[in-house]
């Protein structure tokens, strides 16, 4: 409140500032500025010494703020803050100018140098000035966690937060839990079978009492922020009493439409009312409202006609279901590039070019040919098939640039289980190069190439179409030998690139978290922060995040649920109080910041704009935006800016 | 044509069944041929209402003022308020109702066309007597005949019509309660936006020897400011103190009122007003071309605004006054914005 | 009234010292006194009831009324509440900084005038410091003067401004405090200045009442003081304006056809309820 | 008066150019961007005009005065530079009789009680050469009812009247007469005739009908009267509270004192003085946002009252000097003339 | 200021997290880049108010820069495509009024681009130092 008494401490860095600016200068220098009350040099000042010395500045001379000049505020702002308190006044009237990186490091000449360390000093000075004593924003928590998607990334977040004791909010889709896992047959690198592994973990979903499994549902709307998340939750009707039904499949064999069955990738067909698989959690029959001849009003009644359980009710009505939840983890997994865009192979219109997990489907037991690898279209053996890698990965000009990273290790797979079930056939692999990092990956590619006899061929199949007699031809080259390759294939099935599924587009838009360029859920920082978005409060696992396989998938998970974990341990949250305030008396209520602000923190109350605390990050958008000045952003004030600008050009 | 009368019946009947507390309108000016703004509280002032090419102000700016007497005295308005309207008048209103400065429901529109014609400029009309101002002037559709101490004259439309009428696309108040007038949007005048693309063939230094000129001739009396409907802030950067005092506001808050501009009316801080306008009212400004016709001294502020206008339009898509909808230029954005100027 | 500042620029400041500072009253909206001490022996001398322009250069200027007593040759005395810009900025200054001064601006008390009355000053708020000199003037001359009293009241017994002062002069003025709310320990009257003025009664008879602080306090106080029987032309007060040059010229202080800043600020009631009200 | 000589129209840029080789610059009007304003003249300078469009008060009391320049250095005392007005000697040619009596109220402003040092530094150094309406006047103006002349040479140095072929030159002061003097053998005598035609002249202007105050006189008291009348906020109604009114009026004088900042490392700056008027809402709020005159109403009621009435009671003359700009170039067409009337009327 | 003794006066708006970190990092590459730019630092490129350039300008500023994240980049999301949006509109309006259209400079750096960062300065202070010192907005107080 009253006259600010700064103190300011230049760092010499030992030589590092000092043998390009003349640190004494700049302490001399801003001793004169008028709200400078002591200054002071020193050769280090982040050593034990240097901060005991800024504490006894501050006793001594009843500093209320300091700037340090310094090293870059991404180095030591967090250590000069916490001196700060020590020293007993807030850490938030601490300031650092950076005359390391931006200033000694970048330049020669001494005495531009020192000019430049001057103002930028000067600059912290005026920042520092209009700084105010702030505390750290404490927001109780909801010590429950939601989990988007339930495929294995979503079970095994589930799974772990529930084991650990917190509640757990499962929403799913789809009619049932499981996610792609369940379309593939076998798995590497061990090839066991993928329903073994994933199975036990759905029942252990659906019994477990920490677990709330929504399926056939959607997040429609998510309103506040880390701790305190409420979302909204549109669970659509399935018009069967999961708890009544017996799965005795009376129903479907009424059923008198035919719809394509998306499990099987279009192999097979099912009816409107189905269950997706017989392992599906929960355990219920569905009633395809789309696929239905039409229930309102009733246009054909057989289903609930035949059950005798009763289960099934024309009468259910979407609901809307609100939870309340401290952290949300995002799995809404991965699609495949569709085949529809690959023009070069015929865009899906080939028929037995199949795309990877069409293929997994035809080798699974419980596949829609029981596990017999057949051609689709003439339910055959093919004796010769070739796999093609980096269909539209890889590909920056035409398609997704990136690599999809598992698809050299599932082809790699395939062609070992085609191997498995036509001892006697024949199979070829088209590839750029082989990415087998992992742990036995390569072992598994060199026993497809060993033991199971998979011809590689080093390059690009330019085209392919179908020849007179039935047989798909391949045409490409071989980029080691420079021939060209011609193979009258009897199947082609194409390595197709992973993409973030329509439900991560989806869940990132309600979400409003990041996306990269290449629609994946962008984490907070690709290093250090993988597995959080951007938005505090929300995780990310699995294929929604980037291709990968399984062991990565469920390590993600885990690592996902374990920040969860961290975050709801604690009782109450802390926020940065550096955010936006409204002064109310220049606020004329025009919404413009309301509109601007990208985390919604913004809304009006009696026509004056109210921030919300938590979800305020403090960007300044509204207090640039807003021609009234009526809004600003705590300790980054225009007034400051102002007073830094005219800082900037002093001398 | 219109007849005028038709208004004052419209404004009569509203005063009378209370369905509005009083009508925006114009009435004839005791000070020569101009009229001037009015607020008509009885259905019997109701026949003092006049609609001709004098009728030049943008009375949005009086449904600013009600809104801030109302605010001001505490007081809850009994019913709408009523208010005749222009084509820009009505756009003005969009804004005002976009920016939430009041609720549709509180305004009744009576939305006047201006047809094929549009309002004088009396800048041009003196022009063309020698500056003396004119005493008198009547329309009859093509010509106006005016009286001036130097002697009558007979003008033609297109010579004295006002700037931002020649160029003007929507004459007619698609905003309204009850309009009058024909919706003649395709009438043939300028091209929108040809005095700006005429101004911008000169070169930079050309461009900076204009407007160092008309920056320098400021006196900074505000006129533009304060007759922009759009400007309704109750504090504007301009203003050297804080005028929005409330019991809470802080001796600090006042301390820290931050000077942009000074007072000086000199060429740095008339400039940096006038710019820090035309990018406040970017997105906003209907081109109702008022601050450019009340400012004293001439200084063709409507070039720095249209300038806006049509970049809000061309970079952006943005049709200020078009819809109430929608959120304001400045605090959206599109993926495809331009961004080529970021090196 | 005129002063003969023929040649001199009215609008230069002199520059003097700060020699003395003292707390009166925390808060946000807080008082302090500064004693100001000429530098280079430029200085004016002044009446009771004038003012003079305080700046503080880069921030801006404020009339203030000069809080001592013109026998008071050494220094002249301010008290300034921290309200706004030049305020706030005077709140921080430290003994030893030195700031702009000019003046001095206004009419004046007329004391001489006053000599064989009773004074009745009533103060309220920092509407003590206007009227200050006069009881300081009058206790210094108090054989000029009958009765001397003083009517001060305050939010709470912290926001009382000059207690010391106060205590000081009891011997020779009746002084009559009080305070909005009863608090702890506190003897003297609880209620609002005007309440404290019509049980007090002070008589009329030969006497003038000087009343300043707030307008809400001058209002109910003059018409209290009606009440008890004064005239108008027995009650004085002082008004303010916003105030730029000080020499009636700038405009602001405009009412009617007085300049407050050379006609007033110190009016009779009688004169001031003929100027229109806007003050 | 004194000295009444006749000057060939010709040869006014002789007498112009003579003025200015005796250390005067020499102002005229000039229409530059469509407004009438009074510029530097080189040679000649055509008097053929209405009138400027900013009154002529600038010479005297510009817009913006530095008072006087200040620099702190922390530690040490702050030094103040006074800054004495730059005032050349201008003559101004063409000033129209309201501006000429708007003159000499400004005179009276910045005279009483404390002699403003800026503006009479400037004031003594500059001239006007008046020129009187002979033309029929501006449907606005009304200089007559406010106890004015077309012809008046109230506060000029000189008045000329343009009588076709020559102006008769009237020297109403000792500065004008030097003047004139300075070019003595570009006069001519005034001749009875010349007199005769300069009378009629002057006769017709003063008999051309011009809108009118209704009782000027009787303003100040009906002001007084209706100070409380409902009308002033009625007439307000449309009014926006700008500055045109005041800041082109040849008699408006209020200003605003400010310290403009030049640096602040150390603290460096200058103390000035710019234009200011009673319509702008935070002209007369205290601190603490109480605004005595907050309305449009009372603001109004100020100018007004100022013009006609507490001007009056101080200096016996009324303000107003009916040059009718504040009624030509307000925007929405408040009309001091109708104001006043109306108050009147209502009183009555 | 004499030709050979101008150095244009640059003030330069860096978002935290991209641009400042951008010329940190040109500073642990011990990049050199003139010494004509001082930085403001600001919590996003979509917190720099028209106000700040306009001020700069006025105050004195031969050149502005406004740097910050790469679009899509934005640590607050959207907060660059609004400063887009925005400072186009500030860099018309300055070319319209006759201001040298290179006085003002946007451009995005991230946070690993550090020779971006002192390539931008260094172009920017050879834009502007024929241009001589801005004078047009400038405060002149005299
Ligand atoms: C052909 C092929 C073969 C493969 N073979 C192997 C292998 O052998 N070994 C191996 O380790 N990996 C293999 N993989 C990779 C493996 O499939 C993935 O790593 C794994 O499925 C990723 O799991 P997930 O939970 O991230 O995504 P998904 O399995 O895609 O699960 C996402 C779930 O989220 C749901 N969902 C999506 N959007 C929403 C929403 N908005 N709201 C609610 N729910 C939503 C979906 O319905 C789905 O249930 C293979 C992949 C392919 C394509
Ligand atoms: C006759 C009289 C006597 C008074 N006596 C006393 C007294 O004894 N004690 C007391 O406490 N008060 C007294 N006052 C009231 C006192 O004058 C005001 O409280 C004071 O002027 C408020 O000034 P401020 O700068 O703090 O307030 P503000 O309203 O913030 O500013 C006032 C002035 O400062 C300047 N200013 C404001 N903002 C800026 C800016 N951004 N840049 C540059 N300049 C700026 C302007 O010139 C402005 O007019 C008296 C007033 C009058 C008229
Ligand atoms: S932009 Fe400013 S005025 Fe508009 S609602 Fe937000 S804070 Fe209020
Ligand atoms: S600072 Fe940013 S996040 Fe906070 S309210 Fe403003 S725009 Fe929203
Ligand atoms: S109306 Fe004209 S003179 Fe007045 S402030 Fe606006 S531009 Fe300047
Ligand atoms: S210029 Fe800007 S701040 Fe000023 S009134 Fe207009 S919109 Fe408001
Ligand atoms: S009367 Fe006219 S010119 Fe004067 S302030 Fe009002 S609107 Fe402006
Ligand atoms: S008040 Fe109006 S008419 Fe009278 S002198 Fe001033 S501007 Fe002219």
């Amino acid at each position: 409140m009253s006259e600010k008494r700064t103190g300011v401490f230049v760092c010499h860095c030992g030589n590092n500032i000092a043998a390009t600016v003349d640190v004494k200068k700049v302490a001399e220098t801003m001793a004169q500025e008028g709200t400078v009350a002591f200054s002071k040099d020193y050769v280090y000042m982040c050593s034990d010494p240097g901060q005991s010395s800024v504490i006894e500045a501050i006793k001594e001379h009843r500093l209320d703020s300091v700037v340090v000049s310094c090293c870059s505020p991404n180095l030591h702002e967090g250590t000069f803050r916490e001196n700060a308190e020590r020293a007993g006044i807030s850490g938030f009237t601490c300031e650092i100018a950076n005359i390391r990186e931006q200033c000694a490091w970048v330049h020669k000449d001494r005495t531009e140098a020192t000019e430049k360390a001057i103002k930028i000093s000067r600059s912290a000075i005026r920042r520092v000035a209009g700084n105010k004593k702030l505390d750290p924003i404490a927001v109780p928590v909801t010590r429950r966690a939601m989990v988007i998607g339930g495929g294995i990334a979503g079970i095994q977040a589930a799974l772990d937060m529930a084991n650990a004791g917190l509640d757990v909010v499962l929403v799913e889709k789809l009619a049932t839990i499981g996610g792609h896992i369940l379309q593939l047959s076998e798995t590497f690198p061990t090839l066991d079978c993928s329903q073994c592994i994933l199975s036990p973990k759905m029942v252990e979903v659906s019994r477990h009492p920490k677990i709330k499994l929504l399926t056939y549902s959607e997040v429609k709307e998510v309103s506040g922020s880390v701790g305190n998340f409420e979302v909204k939750i549109l669970k659509k009707p399935t018009f069967v009493d999961a708890e009544t039904c017996k799965l005795c499949d009376d129903c479907a064999q009424v059923c008198p439409q035919v719809v394509s069955n998306e499990h099987d990738l279009g192999l097979t067909a099912r009816r409107a009312i189905h269950i997706p698989f017989a392992q599906a959690i929960p355990a219920s029959y569905t009633l395809d409202e789309e696929a239905c001849l039409g229930l309102n009003p009733i246009r054909c009644g057989k289903c609930k006609d035949v059950c005798e359980a009763g289960a099934i009710n024309y009468d259910m009505r979407p609901e809307t279901i609100t939870e309340n939840v401290g952290a949300i983890v995002v799995a809404t997994g991965f699609d495949l590039y569709p085949q529809e865009k690959i023009l070069e192979y015929g865009a899906g219109n080939v028929a037995d070019v199949l795309d990877g997990l069409q293929f997994e489907r035809l080798c699974s037991a419980s596949g829609p040919t029981q596990g017999h690898v057949k051609r689709p279209s003439d339910r055959t053996e093919p004796k010769e098939v070739v796999f093609i890698q980096c269909v539209g990965s890889r590909d920056p000009a035409q398609h997704c640039a990136y690599c999809s990273k598992i698809c050299c290790m599932y082809t790699a797979k395939h062609a070992r289980l085609y191997k498995h079930h036509v001892p006697d056939g024949k199979a070829y692999v088209f590839y750029i190069d082989i990415r087998s990092g992992g742990k036995n990956y390569e072992e598994f590619v060199q026993r497809a190439m060993e033991e199971d006899e998979t011809v590689y061929l080093r390059g690009r199949v330019s085209k392919l179409h179908r020849t007179k007699d039935g047989k798909v031809r391949v045409m490409g080259v071989d980029t080691l030998t420079g021939q060209n390759v011609e193979i009258d294939a009897d199947m082609v099935v194409l390595a197709l690139a992973m993409q973030p599924s329509q439900g991560t587009a989806d869940a990132a838009r309600t979400l409003k978290i990041g996306r990269d360029k290449d629609g994946f859920l962008a984490e907070a920082h690709p290093k250090l922060k993988p597995v959080e978005s951007v938005t505090g409060g929300i995780y990310l696992a699995g294929c929604a995040q980037g291709p990968k396989d399984i062991p990565e998938t469920v390590s993600q998970a885990s690592a996902a649920a374990s920040k969860v974990l961290a975050l709801l341990s604690k009782p109450t949250l802390s926020h940065a109080p550096t955010i936006a305030t409204v002064r109310n008396s220049h606020c004329t209520g025009c919404e413009m910041c309301v509109t601007a602000c990208p985390y919604d923190a913004i809304h009006l109350e009696n026509g004056k704009a109210v921030v919300n605390e938590v979800l305020c990050e403090g960007c300044g958008s509204c207090s640039a935006t807003c021609l009234r000045a009526a809004i600003s952003v705590r300790n980054t004030s225009p007034m400051q800016v102002h007073e830094m600008i005219e800082a900037c050009l002093s001398l | 044509m219109i007849n005028v009368q038709d208004i004052r019946d419209t404004a009569r009947d509203l005063l009378a069944k209370g369905e509005v507390r009083a009508v925006i309108g114009w009435r004839a000016g005791s000070r020569g041929m101009a009229a001037e703004p009015c607020v008509v509280t009885k259905p019997e002032e109701a026949d003092s209402l006049v609609w001709d090419p004098t009728c030049y102000h943008n009375l949005a700016l009086q449904l600013v003022n009600d809104r801030k007497d109302l605010v001001h005295s505490k007081k809850t308005a009994t019913a709408p308020i009523g208010i005749v309207a222009k084509g820009c008048d009505a756009r003005a209103i969009v804004v005002l109702l976009q920016e939430h400065y009041f609720k549709r429901e509180d305004v009744y529109i009576i939305g006047v066309s201006c047809e094929n014609s549009g309002v004088l400029d009396e800048r041009k009309v003196k022009a063309q007597v020698g500056g003396f101002a004119p005493s008198a002037a009547a329309f009859d559709g093509d010509n106006f005949s005016v009286k001036t101490a130097k002697g009558d004259k007979k003008l033609a439309g297109r010579e004295v019509m006002a700037d931002r009428c020649l160029e003007c696309r929507t004459p007619f108040p698609k905003e309204n309660n009850t309009a009058f007038g024909d919706d003649k949007t395709g009438r043939e005048f300028d091209a929108q936006f040809a005095a700006l693309a005429r101004f911008e063939a000169n070169d930079e230094a050309a461009r900076w020897e204009f407007w160092q000129r008309q920056f320098d001739r400021c006196i900074r009396c505000f006129a533009c400011r304060s007759v922009c409907p759009m400007c309704f802030c109750d504090e504007c950067v301009v203003d050297s103190i804080e005028m929005k005092i409330a019991p809470e506001t802080t001796a600090e808050e006042k301390a820290n009122r931050i000077r942009w501009i000074e007072r000086s009316a000199v060429r740095s801080e008339n400039a940096t007003y006038h710019m820090t306008r035309a990018l406040h009212l970017a997105g906003r400004c209907v081109d109702c071309g008022e601050c450019e016709r009340v400012c004293p001294v001439n200084i063709p502020l409507r070039l720095l605004n249209t300038k806006m206008e049509r970049e809000a339009r061309e970079a952006f898509g943005f049709d200020p006054g078009a819809s109430i909808g929608g959120p304001s230029l400045v605090a959206s954005f599109r993926d495809d914005d331009p961004g080529e100027f970021i090196r | 009234m005129s002063h003969s500042h023929a040649h001199a620029n009215t609008y230069l400041p002199k520059l003097a010292k700060i020699v003395h500072i003292k707390e009166e009253i925390g808060g946000e909206r807080a008082i302090k006194t500064y004693r100001l001490e000429f530098e280079n022996g430029d200085g004016f001398d002044h009446e009771v009831g004038q003012c003079a322009m305080l700046s503080i250069f880069g921030r801006g200027e404020s009339m203030i009324s000069i809080a001592s007593s013109p026998l008071t040759k050494e220094y002249k005395q301010f008290s300034i509440m921290r309200v706004g810009r030049v305020t706030k900025a005077f709140h921080e200054l430290q003994v030893g900084d030195v700031v702009g001064i000019r003046g001095p601006y206004g009419n004046q008390f007329p004391l001489s005038a006053w000599k064989g009355k009773n004074l009745v000053v009533i103060g309220g708020g920092v509407g003590l410091a206007p009227v200050w000199p006069i009881v300081t003037t009058a206790v210094a001359k108090r054989a000029d003067y009958k009765d001397i009293t003083v009517f001060y009241g305050a939010r709470s017994s912290k926001d009382i401004m000059y207690r010391e002062d106060l205590e000081r002069i009891r011997g020779q003025a009746t002084v009559h405090l009080s305070v909005d709310r009863a608090e702890e320990g506190w003897k003297e009257f609880v209620g609002f200045v005007p309440a404290n003025v019509l049980a007090k009664k002070p008589d009329p008879k030969n006497t003038v009442a000087i009343v300043c602080g707030p307008p809400i306090m001058i209002k109910f106080v003059i018409q209290n003081l009606q009440q008890l029987g004064f005239t108008d032309e027995q009650i004085y007060t002082t008004i303010e304006n916003k105030m730029k040059c000080g020499v009636g010229k700038c405009g602001r202080c405009n009412v009617g056809k007085d300049y407050v800043c050379v006609n007033g600020p110190v009016y009779s009631w009688a004169q001031l309820k003929d100027l229109p009200q806007e003050y | 008066m004194s000295m009444e000589k006749t000057l060939d129209k010709a040869l006014l840029s002789d007498w112009i150019a003579a003025v200015t080789s005796g250390g005067w610059q020499v102002h005229g009007p000039a229409l530059e961007d469509g407004i009438w304003t009074f510029k530097p003249v080189a040679a000649s300078v055509d008097l053929d005009y209405p009138n400027v469009k900013q009154a002529p008060k600038d010479f005297a009391f510009p817009q913006r005065e530095i008072f006087f320049a200040f620099e702190h250095i922390k530690g040490e005392a702050p030094r103040l530079k006074e800054v004495k007005p730059e005032a050349p000697q201008c003559a101004v040619f063409g000033v129209r009789p309201c501006d000429g009596r708007g003159a000499v109220r400004m005179d009276k402003v910045f005279s009483d009680n404390v002699n403003d040092p800026y503006y009479q530094e400037r004031r003594k150094n500059t001239a006007y050469v008046g020129l009187a309406c002979n033309a029929p006047p501006s449907p606005t103006c009304f200089c007559k009812s406010v106890g004015g002349s077309p012809v008046s040479s109230e506060g000029m140095d000189i008045l000329l009247t343009d009588l076709g072929e020559i102006y008769i030159a009237q020297a109403a002061t000792k500065t004008g007469e030097a003047l004139m003097a300075a070019a003595d053998k570009l006069f001519g005598k005034m001749g009875a005739a010349d007199k005769k035609q300069l009378d009629k002249v002057h006769a017709d202007a003063v008999a051309a009908p011009q809108r009118a105050v209704k009782d000027a006189k009787g303003a100040p008291a009906a002001l007084k009267a209706g100070f409380d009348s409902a009308v002033w906020e009625e007439m307000a109604k449309p009014c926006i509270g700008c500055g045109i009114c005041t800041f082109l009026c040849p008699t408006c004088h209020c200003f605003d004192i400010n310290d403009e900042m030049t640096g602040m490392s150390p603290l460096k700056g200058q103390r000035v003085r710019t234009w200011d008027n009673c319509q702008f809402p935070d002209f007369t709020m205290h601190t603490s946002g109480h605004n005595p005159r907050e309305t449009l109403g009372t603001r109004l009621r100020q100018r007004v009252s100022h013009k006609f009435r507490y001007f009056h009671e101080n200096f016996g003359m009324l303000q107003c000097t009916g040059c009718g700009r504040c009624v030509s170039e307000c925007p929405v067409g408040i009309d001091i003339v109708a104001v006043v009337n109306k108050v009147a009327e209502h009183v009555a | 200021m004499s030709e050979q003794t101008y150095e244009p006066k640059i003030v330069a708006f860096l978002c935290k997290w991209c641009s400042s970190a951008g010329s940190d990092l040109a500073g642990v590459s011990r990049i050199q880049y003139p010494a004509n730019a001082t930085p403001i630092q600001v919590p996003c490129s979509g917190s720099v108010s028209p106000m700040y350039i306009l001020s700069a300008l006025k105050k004195g500023a031969d050149g502005v820069l406004v740097s910050g994240c790469h679009i899509g980049d934005c640590h607050y999301l959207e907060g660059n495509y609004l400063a887009r949006r925005k400072l186009h509109l500030v860099k018309e309006l300055l070319q319209f009024v006759g201001i040298e259209e290179n006085r003002f400079r946007m451009s995005w750096v991230s946070a690993a681009e550090g020779a971006k960062f002192a390539e931008v300065v260094k172009e920017f202070v050879d834009d502007l130092r024929p241009m001589g010192p801005q004078e047009k907005l400038k405060a002149k107080r005299a």
